[in-house]
């Protein structure tokens, strides 16, 4: 209340930036810009597990739900609103990390992994069959409107980039809100010692479920972002790959703040789109090359280099902000 | 011939080349938990050295014995040079970190490991099927099996009785034991932890090699090879149960009869069959069958 | 990239910091020359195909920049402009490719994109193919859905290449042809919407024909299963007569070697609609009797011309082999844009205007590298038909060096593919109603 | 919230009793806590007192018999469930979050245990809180330490946070499981004095563990001693030493290794 939070503040203003920044921007750059805001939501809700120790390798699957959400709303109600479809798809992860959650919240380290893992890519087969998910060739998405608002061609692009901004606003403001509440630490505390959290009066598994189904939320806006920029869904949404790739997300920017995975997001993206311009035949070599450097020479991820860079600038503001209360 | 003789031995066949690809991976995790994504790398890079070498033997007219010698040897040997780097110049700085990073660190050294095989041996496939059709067939019931894949099978028992006996019962195997069982009291008592690490990581590197060398001679070595390998692989450990070689002998036959089953009785689902029983089993033993779970702490 | 020699390693390397160097300049709009994105499978398991796809746009390229190509395409570049590649890997998935098709519209600026193999790709890529109004030839993916559900009012969008459903009609009628005893047929299809496809409609083709032939197993493995262990033994415990496959690349040769190594082709006969492929890399190790297409008349099934024996003997100069299948595709979506241009331009000596072009290349006929003409004859002139060519593979002659391929049938291209405006698999289910045969 | 019924005792174990394999931790316990009461449990290193507290907490399930709290059966019932009852448990290693200062532990222990659930959802980094938490440090006296991570703090500390977390709920029923184990003798009086200081002002009824025979005649209202997973002798201190068993096999034993 004393304050207003820094990293509130600077979400709102950076989206609101971007916004008007969009008209000026080039076509390609707002493109990568989307997907890499859509990606980092998956990788937000992977960042939430990590907070209790938990490695998923399946938030694909919610990524795959979200953007199928925005797609079947389309395909089968005729509807492309956007908000509708970001709900549609919230409301099916929700269901389906509600079960889900059942099943994996009593797993942990490498085994939690394997079973999300698994999970996503028994639904990653299935769609490869289903006329429903349109097999593996996917199905397309039409441009969208909001809420009655259509746009017209011109200002379709603009509208969805602003969308996609306030959307990850949104989400990245109510998952800080999250991160920052007793519930937040009591996640942190679940990797240190669930023995004493039970002791406590709260029961572990239903924490990492309720987390789980959060982290589901966040993947499937992720995807509905993935899907109304791309204009298209496929069933590789949910290939163990994509997972992956979110986890990789946080590995780069660690885990200090909701911020993070944006940043790792657009590095990403950024690097893949370099690559492959300057190295069509040998991208995945530089991005493999990339990803190995990051991981020698910054373990703790880019982020860390924030950290550095604000700790070399610390001495000098006696009179610093009000501590983070996200520890590295 | 009745189907179940048959989905008995397609099964079988198919199991024993899941199990030499799988070994290498579940060696690896059982000594250095570390799951090794590039262990599709170096199944491409034994099937591509395989291949290469067969087409080398050939041209110097070498019979199908020692062409297919040369190529297992060949490949067993650049799989383990190129795993002796990767762990000394790459994994041996990791160790102390989260698992997670060194697991993202073999999935950037597949990533390499793939354009460096295309950068090598270009995008054409490569062919090297002339031993495999050399040894001829044999028939098991009405239907005949090339003797090659036969020999498959027989050297995945070779390789997992192998395994077998030198974990079990030599001096090496038991301090590889020891370090599984508890690396910081192995150290203590003297046994060379870091060399047992390197030494297991070569082997896997190895043992993915040779499971690609085998493959070489079945199909067409091409780019993207490794990909698929990777998640079989994967599912023939998690459901045997990680660390552990007889979960991975009953892994690879859980999921090869799994998949034999499938494509004769319902062919629409050969492709999930895989990843539900991998789900399937997971759920009802999260260790997997085999392996078994680590004690939680209070 | 630009000499289309034998690609080495560190060559390779070297010239992609090349052909990448105009990147880091500001992206310039050159008057004098027209930029085309190529997008091939430069990595991945469709590298096999797309790696000689890149290597025959290559050598096209550099053959039209020097006009060396034979008439009626011996102008040089597109109508004297002499044309200026950017190659793209199609590999990565949709999204990535969508951010590599906005980068070479929106930042290098090309005046055209040729490429894509996979239909998710063109199904994808359609779309934004339309907002970004840049023309662009899918020179490859077959799958009608693309202007059947996905584009079905397009204008930038052209494809080349005739559909998929080409070959399995064609295949249907050389089986009624030629095998007319066929009482069963099995398939073996890759598990993802294109095998499935193909299966799909190759069974209504049979059905449609009347043939009587009953279907047995429907196999359906995983891309790059690499072992077909379980599905040899199916087919060869039940035999059919006729083994439909569609598999391409590294996956149809796997099949093909341990099928002959298990000697299934004593007892059914196989038919692959990508045959030539297999026969590229097998060579006599092909099972004799094998039914083979080419996604069209390409490859040993070309019909010589001055064009199309310039086209072979190049290929075989440059790259020490004779042209694959993918080399005559990629061949063609250049030739396609390249008549299109030269039509609009009409006697002047400048790149025409897109538009102009797009109004040229709608319902356009040109000569191809394969010897058959395409007429870009269906949704509105935006997809192309040909006629198309199946034979039995039935050995190797060991002095030319070069399959020999029997009882080769030539279907009308009028023959094998819908009229305009319906529906291809309402079209085979109706009995080819309008088809002229 | 549980209104307390004064007929029946805080805690009563029925024929408790608890095997693992073949092997029998505990047979047939029966006893019974009242009000207030401080009941220190002795008895030689296997004897069945963790698996009791085990048992008691909800960790562990019986094989046999029945627990109750104020007069309701609470065999088998989660320690999350107990410790919202009010029964709260501290541990023979202490159970901290290590990554997080003596302050913060203090806080979650205050936000989760003590306070309303709904509350959970509000910030964590909160003065309230924080002055909440510091005061709960100070009853203990373990204020001083606040600031430091827990894996830096001396091993007294430790134990007292442990109890201090446990019971920041103000529970009904305290069990401590050997609370001066590990603490250095110096300090071991000092920290059962705050304890004692502590629960008599809140009246708070304690069951605790405990080797240091000394201690028990100090602080115990009431002592039981175990053997074999059984009772042996219940009663007021000076009774149950003089107990011919208990003064041989328990009070003769040397303290174990690393107690000290």
């Amino acid at each position: 209340m004393r304050h207003l939070d820094p990293t509130i503040l600077v979400v709102v203003l950076g989206a609101a930036a971007l916004s008007f920044a969009q008209p000026h921007m080039p076509g390609w750059v707002v493109y990568l810009l989307q997907i890499a805001i859509a990606a980092s939501l998956p990788a937000l809700g992977c960042m939430i597990l990590l907070r209790s120790g938990l490695l998923s390798f399946g938030q694909g699957l919610y990524y795959f739900i979200g953007a199928y959400g925005v797609a079947l709303v389309h395909a089968h109600l005729g509807i492309s609103d956007a908000f509708l479809g970001i709900l549609a798809g919230a409301a099916a992860s929700i269901l389906v990390a509600g079960l889900v959650g059942f099943f994996i919240a009593r797993y942990r380290g490498i085994f939690f992994a394997m079973l999300t893992l698994a999970i996503s890519m028994v639904v990653y087969g299935m769609a490869v069959k289903m006329d429903l998910f349109g097999r593996s060739d996917g199905l397309n998405v039409p441009r969208l409107s909001y809420l009655g608002f259509t746009p017209s061609r011109a200002w379709a692009q603009t509208s969805l980039f602003v969308f996609c901004v306030w959307v990850w606003a949104v989400f990245g403001i109510a998952t800080h809100l999250y991160l920052r509440s007793r519930f937040g630490k009591l996640l942190t505390a679940i990797e240190d010692n669930e023995t004493r959290v039970e002791y406590l009066g709260w029961s572990v598994r239903h924490a990492v479920h309720i987390n789980t189904i959060v982290a589901a939320v966040l993947g499937s806006a992720g995807g509905a972002l993935a899907a109304a920029s791309a204009r298209y869904a496929d069933p590789s949404l949910a290939y163990w790959t994509t997972s992956g790739e979110f986890v990789f997300i946080v590995l780069i920017a660690g885990q200090a703040n909701v911020l993070a995975p944006l940043f790792g997001s657009v590095f990403l993206e950024t690097l893949r789109t370099y690559a492959a311009a300057f190295f069509p035949d040998e991208w995945q070599l530089v991005l493999g090359a990339v990803m190995l450097a990051i991981i020698l020479f910054l373990p703790k991820g880019l982020g860390h280099l924030f950290a550095l860079a604000g700790r070399a600038l610390r001495p000098r503001r006696a009179t610093a902000a009000p501590i983070e209360e996200d520890r590295t | 011939m009745n189907l179940a003789l048959i989905i008995l031995v397609d099964g079988i066949s198919y199991a024993g080349w899941l199990f030499l690809v799988g070994i290498g991976l579940t060696l690896v995790f059982g000594v250095l938990r570390l799951v090794n994504i590039a262990h599709g790398g170096f199944y491409a890079i034994g099937a591509y050295v395989a291949a290469y070498a067969i087409g080398a033997a050939a041209s110097y007219g070498l019979g199908a014995g020692p062409q297919l010698l040369l190529a297992f040897a060949g490949a067993v040997v650049v799989g383990g040079l190129i795993g002796f780097l990767v762990e000394r110049t790459v994994l041996v700085r990791l160790y102390d970190h989260p698992e997670v990073l060194v697991l993202f660190a073999t999935y950037a050294l597949f990533l390499i490991l793939e354009d460096v095989t295309k950068l090598v041996w270009g995008g054409a496939s490569l062919y090297a099927f002339q031993p495999r059709n050399a040894f001829g067939t044999v028939a098991i019931g009405s239907l005949s099996y090339p003797v090659y894949d036969v020999a498959t099978v027989v050297i995945a028992v070779l390789v997992a009785l192998g395994t077998w006996f030198v974990l079990n019962r030599t001096r090496t195997g038991r301090c590889v034991t020891a370090v599984v069982h508890d690396r910081e009291m192995s150290a203590a008592m003297g046994v060379n932890v870091s060399a047992i690490m390197t030494g297991t990581f070569v082997v896997g590197s190895m043992l993915g090699a040779l499971a690609g060398a085998v493959t070489a001679p079945k199909i067409a070595v091409s780019p993207g090879i490794g990909v698929e390998v990777i998640v079989l692989a994967f599912a023939v450990v998690v459901i045997g149960g990680l660390g552990s070689i007889g979960g991975a002998v009953v892994g690879a036959l859980v999921v090869g009869l799994a998949r034999a089953f499938a494509t004769h009785l319902f062919p629409d689902l050969a492709v999930f069959a895989v990843y539900a029983v991998m789900a399937v089993v997971l759920a009802i033993r999260p260790y997997g069958l085999f392996a078994r779970p680590v004690a939680r702490k209070i | 990239m630009t000499t289309a020699t034998h690609r080495r390693p560190l060559a390779g390397l070297c010239a992609a910091c090349v052909a990448a160097a105009p990147l880091l300049a500001a992206p310039a709009m050159a008057a004098d020359s027209v930029k085309i994105g190529f997008v091939y499978f430069l990595s991945g398991a469709g590298a096999a195909y797309g790696s000689h796809a890149r290597d025959a746009a290559a050598l096209m390229v550099d053959a039209l920049n020097a006009g060396e190509v034979p008439a009626p395409y011996d102008t040089v570049g597109i109508n004297g402009v002499e044309i200026e590649p950017i190659y793209i890997d199609e590999a990565g998935g949709v999204r990535k490719q969508i951010a590599e098709y906005r980068r070479l519209v929106e930042r290098e600026g090309v005046d055209m994109v040729l490429g894509y193999t996979s239909s998710s790709n063109c199904n994808a890529i359609a779309p934004i193919v339309e907002e970004l109004e840049t023309l662009t030839n899918f020179f490859h993916c077959g799958n009608p859905g693309l202007f059947e559900e996905v584009e079905p009012d397009p204008h930038y969008t052209f494809r080349s290449a005739p559909m998929g459903t080409m070959d399995q009609v064609a295949l249907a009628r050389y089986i009624a042809d030629v095998y007319p005893d066929t009482k069963t047929v099995s398939g073996v299809n890759q598990d993802y919407s294109w095998g499935q496809d193909n299966w799909a409609e190759f069974t209504a083709a049979m059905d449609a024909l009347d043939t009587g032939a009953t279907f047995k197993n429907a196999l359906f493995p995983s891309l790059g299963a690499g072992d077909y262990g379980s599905e040899i033994s199916a087919l060869a415990s039940d035999p059919a007569d006729i083994t439909f496959v569609s598999f391409w690349g590294g996956d149809a040769d796997a099949l093909m070697l341990q099928s002959a190594a298990r000697g299934l082709g004593d007892s059914t006969r196989f038919a692959f609609t990508l045959g030539t492929g297999v026969i590229d890399g097998l060579g006599n190790n092909v099972i004799e009797g094998t039914i083979v297409g080419a996604r069209g008349p390409n490859s040993y099934l070309a019909k010589e011309t001055a064009l199309s024996s310039w086209f072979a003997d190049a290929y075989q100069e440059t790259y020490d082999r004779y042209p694959p299948l993918g080399a005559y595709v990629a061949a063609q979506g250049i030739l396609a844009i390249k008549a299109a241009a030269e039509k609009a331009a009409d006697g002047t000596g400048a790149l025409p205007e897109t538009d102009a072009i797009i109004a040229a290349l709608e319902g356009l006929t040109y000569e191809t590298v394969n010897g058959y003409p395409i007429s870009m004859a269906l949704h509105h002139g935006h997809q192309g038909i040909s006629d198309t060519v199946y034979g039995t593979y039935t050995g190797w002659d060991d002095e030319a060096n070069a399959p020999v391929i029997e009882d080769v049938k030539t279907y009308d291209a009028k023959c094998v593919n819908p009229p305009e405006g319906v529906k291809a698999l309402d079209w085979i289910e109706s009995g080819f109603e309008g088809a002229s045969c | 919230m549980t209104r307390s019924r004064p007929a029946a005792p805080v805690l009563e174990c029925r024929g408790v009793a608890k095997s693992f394999g073949g092997f029998a931790a505990a047979n047939a316990i029966d006893l019974a806590v009242s009000e207030g009461e401080v009941v220190g449990v002795i008895g030689s290193n296997g004897a069945g007192k963790t698996t009791l507290l085990n048992i008691v907490s909800g960790h562990l399930k019986p094989t046999k018999g029945k627990v109750f709290f104020r007069g309701e059966d609470v065999t088998g019932v989660p320690s999350r469930t107990l410790a919202r009852k009010g029964i709260a448990r501290s541990f023979q290693v202490p159970q901290l979050f290590p990554t997080l200062s003596a302050l913060e532990n203090m806080m979650l222990a205050l936000s989760l245990v003590a306070a309303p659930r709904k509350s959970i959802l509000s910030r964590f980094d909160d003065a309230d809180l924080a002055t909440a938490a510091r005061d709960a440090l100070d009853h203990y006296g373990i204020a001083d330490c606040a600031d430091s991570l827990v894996s830096e703090l001396p091993q007294g500390v430790r134990k007292l946070l442990d109890i201090a977390m446990a019971t920041s709920a103000e529970p009904d029923l305290v069990l401590l499981d050997e609370p001066t184990s590990g603490v250095s003798s110096e300090e071991k009086s000092d920290v059962m004095q705050r304890l004692a200081d502590r629960f008599a002002a809140t009246g708070t009824t304690v069951v605790f563990i405990e080797h240091d025979m000394d201690i028990v005649r100090r602080y115990a209202s009431r002592v039981v001693a175990l053997t074999d997973g059984s009772v042996i002798a219940d009663g007021p201190p000076e009774e149950v030493f003089a107990h011919a068993t208990v003064a041989d096999v328990i009070v003769g034993e040397p303290l174990p290794e690393g107690d000290a």
